[in-house]
């Protein structure tokens, strides 16, 4: 990543008018998809995020199955016209790769023993991809899991941090993510206070990997409320409201 | 290799009694009649990345179609036209029945016969969209993401795909010392009619249109009719492992004809609207 | 489909000097593969296309079978030489939408309880295409499927028809399919008077419509009959040949 | 990954005791001497559609080949030569055991087998069939279709691609204003020699030659030698998981130079019958 | 997709509880510190094909990697750049448990693993590698292969593809004419860094370096960080399916500057002494 | 193939300075990789091969295992950098056949009766190409074979003969393979006297033909003794060295 343009201006505003301490806009909704057993849509700045889990259920092949615990799948996949330049449909090594890294994020907070000879599938569609859609897929999928009833040790939380005119800020948007000069996507499971995700790409000083790494953090606890809040309102709708409210 | 097999969808018997019963009387299990579509909305311009989006819910089936436009080589034995491609994708969201992966053979003819119904109908003045003739042309993408899967997607993507198309504003390109330079500007699509198809089914002796998931799993046959903006028939195909008389066949074409203007009619208000 | 030439002449004759209700040559021999259980070999105008009938056969992999009938399985395939530019010899989309609706318009015929567990598998090769191959492939099958002694309710026959210089005519050859402005192939059990295949690409007014499906029907009935005389040349022999001249 | 299996025809005990008896006696299961053919048909012409065509019967085995000519890049380290492209597929008409798909190793050697007959015996003069040295060539695209399978289908294949290459008539382009025209006429293609193979197997220590499907089954080992006109050899193809030894190849070679030469007559005779 | 499975390789019960111990006493099985890279070996210019290449050894892991440079149109959104290509196969040679085939999810991350610490890091200057800007580029493929695993396979292959670059003689392409030309002459590819990666292990509290095979199977969870030449970080992967705390990776990367720099002082002594 | 350059010499001397009945430099080195069951890696002029051998195990899937024998698998493939210009990863239709061919030259060595129901895995990985890679890929994996301790009836060698400025010459390399008129590689059992793999490439009159036959059947007898060679130095070490030297 080379760095080309002032990207945060002297009152210390970002292309889109945040600050270095700010998240995008964030909006979930739990429960989008009729067939599945759980499922969220997630704006996340101007992602646009599908997740829908079916499961536990059978698994096919059966010889997949392990015997004391729950397969857990994952597919983040990008629809055709999710980004400037139309994406061919064939899984891409990209998306290979971030399917795998998805999953992992989320397996340390599924009590995948519960559940011994099943499989758990999560389906993660990106509609609208913008920066760290990696992130806002983590995030809706794990609401998605909680609305599928799974058991679960935590929330997994998803946030980036990075580096845009030599200043560590939080969510990195597309512009920063193409134009600035590093970005680390968090995973974070904020109750356990344990790391799930952590990528880095771009230079970082020792100073600056520490500053990031904190900044990420922050913001998957503030992206956790979100979450939180998405699912009390499913369950317990405008009551819940209320009550934040007061 | 094309292969009978079970539906997927398993409908207990019981329960397809009282659907049988229930379509003896002109009634569904939903409480439609049998020529009753189920509720319709669209949204348009849902991916701003697209150069048009609609997301339309047909009953509990839901699509997302987004218009992608670049240049490129035109199809052979069609030098003298601009390319429409449409690809449709079952997402792994939209049932439990959908393994991810290549389209298998019911999602290539669904995409095929969203295809024909909008290349047939000649929706778009395809000779317009020609920047070189025989070299480059403008290229189209109706891609398709079907969302959650209720039946009747034929109707469902068709309608996504064409009012994706109808509100879409495509990039202006231009050739300029040789190579192709998007100007920045944009234009309507050429488009002539707004083709609408209609999926009929038979169950026993009954022919019902838009039919559920459910109902899919008991059809006898099915049969998608697309008519354009002046009640003429543009593509037909009849699907399933039945057979229709010739009677149901024309019957079934004169609702095609009945309820396309009545689905035509809510695309054009939808589109007029945000155009 | 844009209609640029004059295709029928003033006397009403066609390219190939047909008039509107004539079908082109057809020439079906039965039993042509060897090691098959049922085979055709047909010349539908240009069109020269073998069947060939394996079955009913024990299914593989064993857990496709189903338990109350047979498996139909179909493919159409095009040789790379069929066409007039060579063909990639991978299945195209089109082969993959053609073997289904093939396999769906001879699935009516079949009666598929008498054999549970068992497969079938219908294989329409196109060694050289012209215009109607589908319907030309599915008369073919229909009739080595009858070779292979496999229990039918009918024979399935097929035949298009079309809109040419604005007249509906039958069994639309390649120059009309290419140049003319609709083109319908119909596949029909003259027995039991049910279509089986209906597809459309091209406009038609209502009566248009109407005019095109009776026309093709009554084009599936002409070819029914030279169905009919292969079989019979095949079981009867001349015997029967000569019966027929009488 | 290449894997050995069974043989997929299955010959019965009884019937193998009696093809082994027949053969230590000189004789086979269907009369013939160790080294004889089987009948051998040959029609030209059989697809109006290609460039060249052949269909060609070998006792039961059947196989149609194509020609069909285009314009294309030469091969890289070939730029001063036309491109030849031999593809085969074993249909699944051809057998019960044929599985329709992409081509598995088996049908991979017979292409390759054949493809090195002709090239390597220089059958056609490929340096005649350029257009633009390391730019565009003439692109020969031989395509067999193998019909019905019944052994042998390295020779079938091979005299069927052969003699639709010799009666074939390949398109003049001609490159005009840069571009590539095809100009309406035609031409014979530049053969230059006859390639035939021949192949022998050996079951236990009888070797014989242009065996049936059964007795493939019972092989131990193949080998395929390809000769041109002036009984040269061309080409050869040891195959099969058994061995040979030196003196049955030496044999076997011999033999290929002499049956070679009968079916080299025949081809040439029906060749220019149509010619 | 993606999917959870047992580790191919089982530890046995006795064997895991013998490894905890000794791990909980600041040891390892094969008597290593917590903190210690096992043996490492490089060799350069081993395929002398390739424009440049290293085998390397860490402990019993293997690895062979090859450039090969070659012209062609740059990467989408990278105009203005060379392009590299980073490709890496477990051979089936390396392990019992690899199947042959396209590259599984495991090996797909491995490569972009070591393709992103290269970019990343900028190590080549890739704006040096154009010929003709936004048309044609200098393209680097670093392809590696692993002939046997033994655990670490992302540092073994990054030290491999780093070492291979670093020595390798690219050749001098021009533009002559509108052609390219590759003038026979090689130049120096043009490195501006080094980056070294260093993975860590967690096997219960435990955090320990390069772990063997065996080690793996019993993680809970893996990070690969990449240092640069002025101990800066340049790219990080966490992997499997555990978790770390905060401290864990702060520490790890520490380690990974420390480690990293020992490692990159004998990859500077390795190819400087052939350069 | 046609013959555009002299490569032999006044004096005989071919491009590498061989006369017409030598061998390039062979050297074999016995069990390289610490995972397979028998390993061996082969520098044969200027081709670098490792060939490793797994088995006798289990077969995967458990269907295709044979009740009386042992499944050979064998693979031959080409690493990207191997060859002059960078090599596609995905296996070629060259090396799907080589690896056919390869497979069927070593059966005939191996009692594959004495390990019903499991597999044996020969994997061939060119590491670098000159001219005879299939010959020499089969030297390695016979080698690595015995060293797997797999039950064999003899140990298989291999060379290739050819036509250099029409005279026949033993082990053709790269620039003889294209730039020579002829290429014949052979495999053959020592001990047992018979032919496992014969190809031919190229123009040979019939007394070239045997003559080139006897020519590869001497040089894999030369290349047996290398193979026993590189088996003996593994098991006996030094002492064996000695021994040889006496």
């Amino acid at each position: 990543m080379t760095q080309t343009k002032n990207l945060i201006d002297e009152e210390g505003k970002r292309t889109d008018g945040r600050t270095i301490d700010d998240l995008r806009e964030i909006k979930i909704t739990v429960g989008v998809i009729r067939n599945a057993d759980g499922s969220a849509f997630i704006e996340f700045g101007r992602n646009k995020i599908i997740a829908a889990v079916y499961g536990p259920r059978e698994v096919h092949p059966k010889h997949m199955a392990l015997p004391d615990r729950c397969v857990l799948k994952c597919r983040y996949h990008m629809s055709p016209f999710s980004t400037d330049t139309r994406k061919n449909p064939a899984p891409s090594r990209r998306e290979v790769e971030i399917s795998k890294v998805m999953r992992e994020s989320l397996e340390p907070a599924l009590i995948l023993e519960d559940y011994p000879r099943a499989t758990i599938d999560v389906f993660v569609e990106v509609l609208q991809a913008d920066g760290g859609s990696r992130c806002a897929g983590i995030v809706a999928a794990s609401v998605a899991l909680a609305d599928a009833g799974i058991n679960m040790r935590d929330i997994v939380s998803a946030c980036a941090a990075g580096k845009v005119d030599d200043r560590i800020v939080l969510d990195v948007n597309d512009t920063e993510d193409k134009e600035g000069s590093a970005d680390m996507p968090v995973a974070y499971m904020p109750h356990l206070d344990q790391v799930t995700l952590l990528q880095l790409d771009g230079i970082l000083t020792r100073d600056q990997f520490n500053e990031s790494l904190d900044k990420a953090i922050m913001g998957c606890k503030k992206v956790y409320e979100i979450q939180k809040q998405a699912l009390m309102q499913k369950y317990f709708g405008n009551e819940t409201e209320l009550k934040e409210e007061q | 290799m094309s292969s009978s097999k079970r539906s997927t969808i398993i409908v207990e018997h019981l329960r397809k009694q009282q659907m049988l019963e229930a379509i003896s009387q002109g009634k569904r299990l939903d409480g439609r009649d049998l020529g009753e579509m189920r509720p319709f909305e669209i949204e348009l311009n849902v991916i701003k990345k697209a150069d048009g989006s609609a997301r339309v819910k047909l009953g509990n089936s839901e699509v997302v179609a987004g218009i992608k436009v670049e240049t490129g080589e035109p199809f052979e034995g069609l030098e003298d036209k601009g390319a429409l491609i449409v690809s449709a994708e079952v997402l792994p969201t939209a049932s439990p029945y959908v393994e991810p992966g290549p389209p298998d053979e019911e999602t290539i003819e669904l995409a095929r016969v969203v295809d024909r119904g909008i290349r047939e109908s000649e929706m778009l003045d395809l000779t317009k969209l020609v920047l070189v003739p025989g070299k480059i042309v403008y290229v189209i993408f109706v891609d398709c993401s079907i969302i959650n899967a209720d039946g009747n997607l034929f109707d469902a993507t068709s309608y996504a795909a064409v009012s994706a198309l109808l509100s879409s504003q495509i990039p202006i390109f231009e050739i300029q010392g040789g190579n192709v330079i998007n100007t920045g500007n944009r234009q309507e699509p050429p488009a002539t009619t707004i083709p609408v198809s209609i999926t009929s089914i038979r169950i026993g002796d009954a022919v019902l249109i838009d039919p559920t998931a459910e109902e899919e799993a008991c059809m006898d046959a099915r049969i998608t009719i697309t008519t354009n903006s002046i009640g003429n028939f543009a593509a037909v195909q009849k699907g399933s492992t039945g057979a229709f008389t010739v009677e149901q066949i024309k019957k079934a074409a004169d609702t095609a004809r009945i309820k396309g203007e009545d689905i035509r009619v809510k695309l054009e208000e939808v589109t007029k609207k945000t155009g």
